[in-house]
């Protein structure tokens, strides 16, 4: 129990994909305009990331190493996600066509938002079983979230602050990640890996 | 390889049958895109009207800053929606004016109804050698009639400040 | 404070509010003087909530005193009355009061000095008159809420089957530092506060009234107790408010005295309670039981920018600057002209301007009592919370502030922009001088403007719809027409040869 | 007759950001002299350091931005940023510690973002946490009261100017690990060490000073809760969530969990939550919300401060909950009169 | 219906056409690649193994002489694979991977070697996550702080020394750094343990399984 | 457009205008992870450049004949199988890099800025111009890595160009130049807050620089400034 525990703190805090691994940081930027979009986001990253999780687990476990085709995790991976993001697009738009609209270009990019391979690749790592896969993967997801969320209500605060002209846009807000991930700093050290 | 390849061939399948199960008709978005414009109808935007200029922007086929009407705000609210960086208006489709209302030189109208054509939103009032009127509640301010009148009796006049359309004015900033 | 069967509010059990120094002994203790006949009575054809008034008489036409001389239409229409005897002059663009400043179209007129009145109705006994018969006479006398807001009395009292009302709540509170009238009023004319109390409450048809009074005014207090013990009406009560700004707001004094909390969205009626000023009761006292007409109305002029202030009966439309010379004129340099009070009042650019049934003080300020603009120099918000302190209506100033002036004024909203009731008690305690209630006011102005033009843009848009639907029938018509007239001039060709006959038959 | 437009409402203001900010500056007065009587003078130098880099940082950036320079600087909210930086250093850090710490928390912190109110984190932490991050060894530099006997003010400035030690002193006999220091190195991030009896105990805390000081925060703290200067549901909010936390897990086992009352009396505890966690600016702002933002600090404060990396917590409890704050105020928005919600 | 499945009958078969080309292309890059791969592999811990010992102290091959063992004090699961050093088919020394488990952020891999009398010839960390500029002082590549190990063992040094400095021991911890040192010194002096209880079987001919 | 402006827009696109660490802010996963030396990021904005050549071309020759739907797929697919060939390749004939690139080989896969160039440009385009964006994208890329790398060095550690040995072989370890003798290094730099903050005052001094290029643009409005070739 308290293991599964430690991962969930792991993978939401100390080592938060976003701004300690440095993982899925291009929807981070760039889906954290507005707080209702950012959610919208961390809804579908973190079906995403867990359902994928899930599959490649599945699939290495059952198809790459029973055949000795290691080499081809990457290959493999990305093709499993692609399809689970694609066939996630395809509902959201034909379910929620403003979510679609707000993800735009970053549904695709989710595929190759990189803290999905990341997840995949991790947990093949730390040889993680089902459930621990799962819940790294939805860990994950939750931390991501969490900052994008908070993230996109601060970069609220900053559109109405007075920048500094060159500063104005995405230099502001990548010190304001750059603050946060110091702030997460003091997350150092809680849990080991 | 060939299990690899299977795998990727069910994917394939369910791929297709979801993007035909889940096909989209229509793009409500065009609505909303709509509502957030001026419905000047103008044109300036290069499109005939605000319709056709949202459907272009829903496809991805216009940017979101060639409605000089709308300015700014315009396209910061478009912006909003879309969840793009707001930008200045793009300045070859015009820049953005104060608005104003057509007024017709009653002494000079020979009426020819050439505006009445030209109106998009039936703000002119008028009948065939009969003097025109604009109701000015209804002009939009956006030109076209100024163009077509053979005689130029037709001026854009600036909505005269009064009691009733005051507003209370921002306090002066001394930030900037 | 002991005065036998007064209820005394400990405290106030409202949030916000603030303990403002009152300057009230300035012009407080003289009695309510008469003003003479102005030379011009000057008259708005617009109010200040926007209502167009028609005027419904013409220039060089002879008014007498309380002859009807302008009104509004539509459910809150009102009517305007003259308030002396004249000659109606061409209308003009006078500056009026307004916060703007602004000019705009006023009836004028050259009053005569005869004061002349038109005849006045017999007086009736109010307690033979059916409640829409109140209803009708307060319409009939132009009466408006004299509070500030200047909503008409009548659709207030106009019995309604929807909303149950059960109390009748009288607004004595005058929190707004300076202002005396009501003061003097209820100090001077109790016994006719009282009748007009009764007439009120009989077109309510209720029997439950509350007067609400401020706790540091002992002599009015005093005087409409004794009023009431005289009279016997004892199901009029007596309740007294501490002396926090703004408790004279509808909305905060209603849940003061009864507990009761008005819907954000709704008006008092739909908790039961319609609020009188008092002002507004002398008037219908005098409309029903005197029949005499609103064409004036107690004004308190003060300031230390003014020799003698004092509270006086102003006929509406007289200009500030003819109230001013009889209180003595101006005392030196005078930093700001305020209509109303010095928290919610607005100033103004010149003292030529008439006053208005709603104008219930003309404060003239010398910098020592105002800001200069200059002054207070404007820092950013440290968002320290003062604001929300002080708040009456609980609402978050800083935040609203910080939407609006990025312009969010939307967003604004979702803060509750449109619950704020300007009372100014936030911009006050700021310590970074932010000028908030300016902000939230422009922020309103703005959210107005956009709803205005949604609406011309969707009546554009269904404008151009229809001309492109009908420019389609048109084109197809046209097209049809064309076609038509091709396929019958082919025809024509044909058939020119073998019968020319049937041609005929198809034109 | 012309008289001058202006809105409602026209009453004369009574507070202003400057006559604030100078209080807190008073409020921290006794505790400097605490500071600098158990530590030594360096805290003077520390202090007048992070004043004049901050003004000249600070002067600096709005000339850049062709803003009213002193018009700025005379809201002296850049030397309560300062003044907070100066006291947090360990007393005996090298001088150019000081002033990087304060320029990153003015120049970065602060101004990049517009200056005075628009900061989202506190200048004051992010510089002190920039500083602990990066300069890990030089921010442990606490003097051992005992030592200070024997130095002269010179020798304190030799030290902090150019890191040299009097005669016969080396840097590890002078200073000493803070008290949670202590407890973090020797209990808690040691599960091999013999450490098995907690090294300190209140006497300890107060004997080396730390007590009297947080005691004089405290004081400081009351007067500007008295004078409406800060909201005490903050300060509330952190120390009741302290005390709880670490009231539960001394009576669960008191032999690897210090008291409620060292947790309380300890670090930076009082200090932040009087001073540091009510910067109104950087913390929540509606009354609700403040009391959130304060209890979440006390617990982060304790999390951290048990099992994170950091003996002391205050600075990254405070950056976090910094994060947190639009989110807080968007759901702590307080019930409007006449809504129900 | 029937359009949809065709539509998606052929997008299978374009997918499926897709990857076999791209796996194929892979593949064959894999097997052409495959042994310099491995040479390379083996290289590096060649190299990484004769760094331990001095050049000349033994003469077997290193790398394929190796015994694996579960020991699930200094490895979590996997059984380690220790190798040995011989000259003359003579046992000469051991290396044993090893995790230090309390450093600062995550595990440690070392690799430890001790001669067959119980002294610690060298140790050498072969990945970490600790902090760069600060934990990394253990690389040898900055600075040879991981060189304290050398030449230590029980019997010069009682089992109780084996701490940082800090902490009573002899060890040098570096300023600012004491986590990383403290989890390293434990590492190892677990290490020796292990080899003192199993000094014998470590040198068994035959691959010894638990 | 004649065809030398047209590629002019390109390069320039690729470095400056439309620099995807820069301006679209793609692919910040390993420009941020990776660029805490000099030589990290010089070899993996390296490796990213030949990843995105490679993967351009061959979407852009095959654009046509791909049914929308599973585009994205296949376009991963292209991807993974270069990205996979180039690391095993690595892994062959540049074992070190490899061993210090570590996780970030195969995350170049999911580098946004490649997929989106594939989606946003070489799925629209010739092979011939798909492979010019690609080299430039990828250059503007490794020059943004580049920048990175030096600026968090030199705060970070006090030096530029060490480890130069592990890519440019033994000779190369000459290279390491330490700017600070005595420096501790200021940590942050290398930790990723540093990455964070670097990169947003890198885009600062960009966005400025532009300023001043319009600036001086308009002053010198007068002269043409295209003057041939
Ligand atoms: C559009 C509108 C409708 C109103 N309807 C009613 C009503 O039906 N019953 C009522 O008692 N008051 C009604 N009021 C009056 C207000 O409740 C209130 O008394 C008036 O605005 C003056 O209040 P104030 O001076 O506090 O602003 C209405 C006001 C407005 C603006
Ligand atoms: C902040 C504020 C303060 C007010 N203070 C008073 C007051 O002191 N006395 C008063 O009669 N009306 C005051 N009003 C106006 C009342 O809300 C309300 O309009 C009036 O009592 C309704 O009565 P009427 O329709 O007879 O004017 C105030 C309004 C506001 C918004
Ligand atoms: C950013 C940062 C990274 C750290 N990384 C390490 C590390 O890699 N290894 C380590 O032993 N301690 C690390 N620490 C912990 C502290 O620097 C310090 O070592 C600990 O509090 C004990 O310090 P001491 O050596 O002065 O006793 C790190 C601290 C910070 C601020
Ligand atoms: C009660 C109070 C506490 C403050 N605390 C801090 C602080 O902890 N850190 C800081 O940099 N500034 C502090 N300031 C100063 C100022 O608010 C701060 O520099 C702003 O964040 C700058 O925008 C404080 C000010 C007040 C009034
Ligand atoms: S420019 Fe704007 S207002 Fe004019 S037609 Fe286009 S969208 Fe409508
Ligand atoms: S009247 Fe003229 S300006 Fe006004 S809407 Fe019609 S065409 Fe446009
Ligand atoms: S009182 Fe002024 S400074 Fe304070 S929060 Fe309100 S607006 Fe901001
Ligand atoms: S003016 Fe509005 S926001 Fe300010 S205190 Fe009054 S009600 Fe609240
Ligand atoms: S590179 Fe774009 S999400 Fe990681």
């Amino acid at each position: 129990m308290q293991e599964y525990w430690l991962i969930l703190v792991s993978t939401i805090l100390v080592n938060n994909f976003v701004l300690v691994k440095f993982l899925g940081l291009c929807p981070f930027m760039g889906v954290s305009r507005k707080p209702e979009t950012a959610m919208g986001m961390g809804l579908a990253t973190t079906f995403v990331l867990t359902l994928s999780s899930v599959c490649s687990y599945a699939v290495n476990r059952y198809l790459l190493l029973p055949l000795e085709l290691e080499y081809l995790r990457t290959i493999v991976f990305i093709v499993v996600i692609a399809f689970v993001v694609q066939f996630t697009e395809l509902v959201v738009h034909k379910t929620s066509p403003i979510l679609y609209q707000a993800l735009g270009i970053f549904l695709p990019l989710i595929a190759t938002n990189c803290a999905v391979l990341g997840v995949a690749l991790l947990n093949v790592q730390a040889q993680n079983g089902f459930l621990q896969s799962a819940l790294y993967g939805f860990g994950a997801a939750i931390g991501f979230s969490m900052v994008l969320v908070s993230f996109a209500a601060l970069r609220e605060r900053i559109e109405l602050a007075d920048v500094p002209l060159p500063f104005k846009g995405n230099a502001i807000a990548l010190v304001t990640a750059g603050l946060m991930s110091m702030a997460f700093m003091g997350f150092a050290g809680w849990v080991e890996g | 390889m060939l299990w690899i390849c299977l795998l990727f061939a069910i994917l394939g399948v369910i791929l297709g049958y979801a993007a035909f199960r889940f096909k989209v008709e229509g793009e409500p978005l065009v609505v909303e895109i709509e509502a957030l414009l001026p419905q000047t109808q103008c044109g300036q935007c290069s499109f005939p009207g605000c319709k056709p200029y949202a459907e272009a922007i829903a496809q991805g086929k216009a940017d979101i800053n060639q409605c000089p009407p709308g300015g700014e705000v315009g396209v910061k609210a478009l912006a909003d929606l879309l969840g793009l960086d707001a930008k200045p208006l793009d300045e070859s489709f015009g820049i953005e004016k104060e608005k104003k209302v057509a007024v017709i030189v009653e002494a000079d109208c020979i009426g020819c109804t050439l505006c009445i054509q030209a109106c998009p939103v039936d703000a002119i009032l008028g009948a065939a050698k009969y003097m025109h009127t604009v109701i000015a509640s209804e002009c939009t301010g956006c030109d076209l009639c100024v163009e077509p009148c053979p005689v130029d009796c037709i001026v854009m006049s600036p909505i005269k400040p009064s009691v009733l359309n005051w507003q209370w004015p921002e306090p002066i900033q001394n930030r900037h | 404070m002991d005065l036998d069967g007064v209820i005394v509010f400990k405290g106030w059990n409202l949030k916000g509010g603030l303990n403002l120094e009152g300057h009230k002994d300035l012009s407080r203790q003289y009695s309510i003087i008469n003003t003479a006949i102005p030379n011009e009575l000057i008259y708005p054809l617009v109010d200040r909530s926007g209502n167009v008034q028609t005027a419904l008489v013409k220039a060089g036409e002879r008014v007498l005193k309380g002859q009807v001389i302008a009104g509004s239409k539509g459910v809150q229409g009102t009517l305007l009355h003259a308030a002396s005897s004249g000659l109606v002059k061409e209308n003009e663009w006078r500056m009026i009061a307004h916060p703007s400043g602004l000019k705009s179209e006023c009836l004028i007129i050259a009053t005569d000095g005869l004061d002349e009145c038109c005849p006045v109705d017999e007086p009736v006994d109010y307690t033979q008159l059916s409640a829409a018969d109140i209803c009708e006479k307060v319409h009939q006398a132009g009466i408006v809420g004299l509070g500030g807001a200047g909503f008409p009395t009548a659709v207030k009292i106009t019995p309604n089957n929807v909303r149950t009302i059960d109390t009748l709540i009288i607004n004595g509170v005058e929190c707004e530092p300076y202002i005396t009238c009501d003061d003097r009023l209820m100090q001077q004319y109790p016994s006719e506060i009282l009748l007009g109390i009764q007439v009120l409450l009989r077109a309510l048809a209720i029997e439950n009234c509350v007067i609400g009074i401020e706790e540091d005014m002992p002599e009015a207090i005093e005087a409409i107790q004794k009023a009431i013990e005289c009279s016997g009406f004892n199901q009029i009560q007596v309740k007294v408010v501490p002396a926090v700004y703004p408790a004279g707001g509808e909305r905060q004094l209603i849940y003061q005295l009864t507990g009761r909390e008005t819907p954000n969205q709704g008006f008092p009626a739909d908790v039961g309670v319609v609020c009188q000023n008092v002002g507004t009761v002398m008037a219908v006292y005098q409309a029903i039981v005197k029949g005499q007409v609103l064409i004036e109305r107690v004004v308190t002029v003060t300031g230390m920018g003014i020799n003698k202030p004092q509270n006086m009966w102003a006929r509406i439309g007289t200009p500030i600057k003819d109230l001013v010379s009889q209180c003595g004129g101006y005392n030196g340099p005078i930093e700001r002209l305020i209509m109303g009070g010095l928290m919610m009042g607005f100033s103004l650019p010149d003292d030529d301007v008439g006053i208005t049934k709603a104008t219930n003080c003309i404060l003239v300020a010398t910098s020592k009592e105002v800001t200069k603009s200059s002054e207070a120099e404007m820092q950013p918000c440290i968002r320290c919370g003062e604001c929300a302190l002080a708040c009456p209506v609980n609402l978050l100033p800083q935040q609203i502030y910080w939407h609006s002036q990025g312009g969010a004024h939307q967003k604004c909203q979702s803060f509750g922009l449109f619950d704020c009731i300007e009372c100014g008690c936030c911009d006050v305690v700021c310590p970074s001088h932010i000028p908030l209630v300016q902000y939230l006011r422009a922020s309103k102005s703005k959210v107005f403007l956009k709803r205005r033009e949604d609406e011309a843009a969707m009546l554009a848009k269904q404008r151009f719809e229809r001309r492109d639907t009908r420019k389609a029938q048109e084109k197809v018509a046209q097209e049809q027409r064309i076609r038509l007239k091709k396929l019958a001039l082919v025809k024509l060709q044909k058939e020119s040869a073998s019968s020319p006959v049937k041609m005929q038959d198809k034109s | 007759m012309n008289f001058t437009w202006a809105s409602a409402p026209h009453i004369k203001p009574r507070d202003s950001v400057s006559k604030i900010m100078f209080k807190v500056l008073l409020a921290l007065l006794p505790s400097i002299f605490l500071l600098a009587w158990f530590f030594g003078c360096g805290v003077y130098i520390n202090i007048l350091l992070a004043t004049s880099t901050a003004l000249i940082a600070e002067a600096m950036v709005l000339k850049l931005r062709g803003r009213a320079v002193l018009k700025c600087l005379k809201d002296l909210s850049a030397l309560v940023t300062a003044v907070l930086i100066g006291i947090a250093i360990p007393t005996l850090a090298p001088w150019w510690v000081v002033v990087l710490g304060t320029f990153f928390a003015i120049v970065i912190v602060k101004q990049l973002y517009g200056g005075l109110g628009f900061n989202l984190f506190n200048p004051a932490m992010a510089g002190y946490a920039f500083l602990l991050i990066s300069f890990p060894q030089e921010m442990t530099a606490w003097a051992m009261p005992e030592s200070l006997n024997v130095w002269l003010f010179s020798d304190i400035i030799r030290l902090i100017f150019s890191v040299q030690l009097p005669d016969a002193m080396t840097i590890d006999g002078i200073t000493m690990a803070t008290p949670l220091d202590v407890v973090k190195t020797q209990v808690a991030m040691n599960p091999y060490s013999d450490v098995t009896v907690l090294p300190l105990g209140i006497e300890t805390l107060f004997a080396q000073g730390w007590g009297w000081l947080s005691l004089s925060y405290f004081v400081g703290g009351l007067w500007l809760v008295q004078q409406g200067i800060i909201a005490w549901q903050i300060p509330l909010g952190i120390l009741s969530a302290l005390a709880l936390i670490s009231a539960g897990f001394y009576f669960y086992d008191a032999q690897t969990y210090t008291s409620p009352l060292f947790h309380l009396l300890a670090g930076a505890t009082m200090v932040g939550a009087f001073f540091i966690a009510t910067d109104p600016v950087t913390a929540a702002t509606a009354p609700k919300g403040r009391f959130v933002f304060g209890f979440m600090i006390g617990v982060l404060m304790y999390l951290i401060r048990v099992w994170g990396g950091y003996p002391d917590a205050m600075a990254f409890a405070v950056l976090l909950m910094n994060i947190a704050v639009p989110v807080i105020d968007y759901y702590t928005q307080p019930r409007v009169f006449g809504t129900r919600r | 219906m029937r359009e949809g499945f065709q539509r998606s009958l052929f997008m299978a078969l374009v997918l499926g056409a897709f990857a076999i080309v791209a796996i194929g292309m892979v593949m064959w890059v894999f097997y052409a690649s495959k042994a310099r791969i491995i040479e390379n592999e083996r290289a590096a811990l060649v190299k990484q193994l004769s760094e331990l010992l001095p050049a000349g102290s033994y003469d077997n091959d290193i790398v394929n002489d190796t015994v694996n063992w579960i020991e699930p004090d200094l490895a979590v699961g996997n059984p380690l694979t220790i190798f040995r050093f011989r000259k003359n088919t003579r046992p000469v020394a051991v290396v044993i991977p090893t995790v230090a488990l309390g450093g600062y952020n995550g595990k440690i891999k070392l690799l430890v070697a001790i001669t067959k009398e119980g002294v610690v010839s060298a140790v050498r960390v072969t990945s970490h996550h600790e902090t760069p500029g600060l934990g990394d002082k253990m690389e040898i590549e900055r600075s040879g702080w991981i060189n304290v190990f050398k030449g230590k063992s029980f019997k010069a040094l009682p089992e109780s020394q084996w701490k940082v400095k800090r902490d009573g021991g002899v060890f040098d911890q570096f300023t600012g750094a004491t986590i990383t040192p403290r989890a390293i010194v434990q590492a190892v002096k677990k290490t020796v343990v292990f080899f003192e209880a199993n000094r014998e079987a470590l040198f068994l001919p035959e691959q010894i399984k638990d | 457009m004649t065809m030398w402006t047209q590629y002019r827009q390109i390069i320039t696109g690729g470095l400056w205008t439309n620099n995807q660490a820069f301006v679209a802010l793609l692919g910040l996963c390993p420009l941020l992870a990776v660029s805490n030396t000099l030589i990290n990021s010089l070899g993996l904005g390296l490796a990213t450049t030949m990843t995105l050549v490679c993967s351009s071309v061959t979407v852009s020759v095959i654009r046509k004949i791909i049914p929308s739907e599973i585009r994205l797929p296949i376009f991963v697919l292209v991807i993974a199988a270069v990205v996979t060939a180039i690391e095993l390749m690595m892994k062959a004939y540049f074992f070190e890099l490899y061993k210090v690139l570590g996780i970030f080989i195969p995350l170049i896969v999911t580098n946004c800025a490649i997929i989106g160039r594939a989606e946003s440009y070489a799925s629209k385009h010739s092979p011939p111009k798909a492979f010019l964006d690609g080299l430039f994208m990828g250059l503007g890329f490794t020059l943004a890595l580049v920048l990175l790398g030096s600026v968090r060095e030199i705060l970070g550690a006090g030096t530029l160009f060490s480890d130069a040995a592990l890519m440019f072989g033994e000779s190369a370890a000459s290279w390491k130049i330490v700017l600070f003798e005595d420096y501790s290094g200021m940590l942050l730099a290398i930790l990723p807050p540093g990455a964070f903050i670097g990169l947003g005052l890198l885009i600062a001094l960009k966005n400025s620089m532009d300023f001043q290029f319009k600036l001086h643009r308009k002053v010198f409005s007068v002269q043409p400034l295209d003057k041939g070739n």
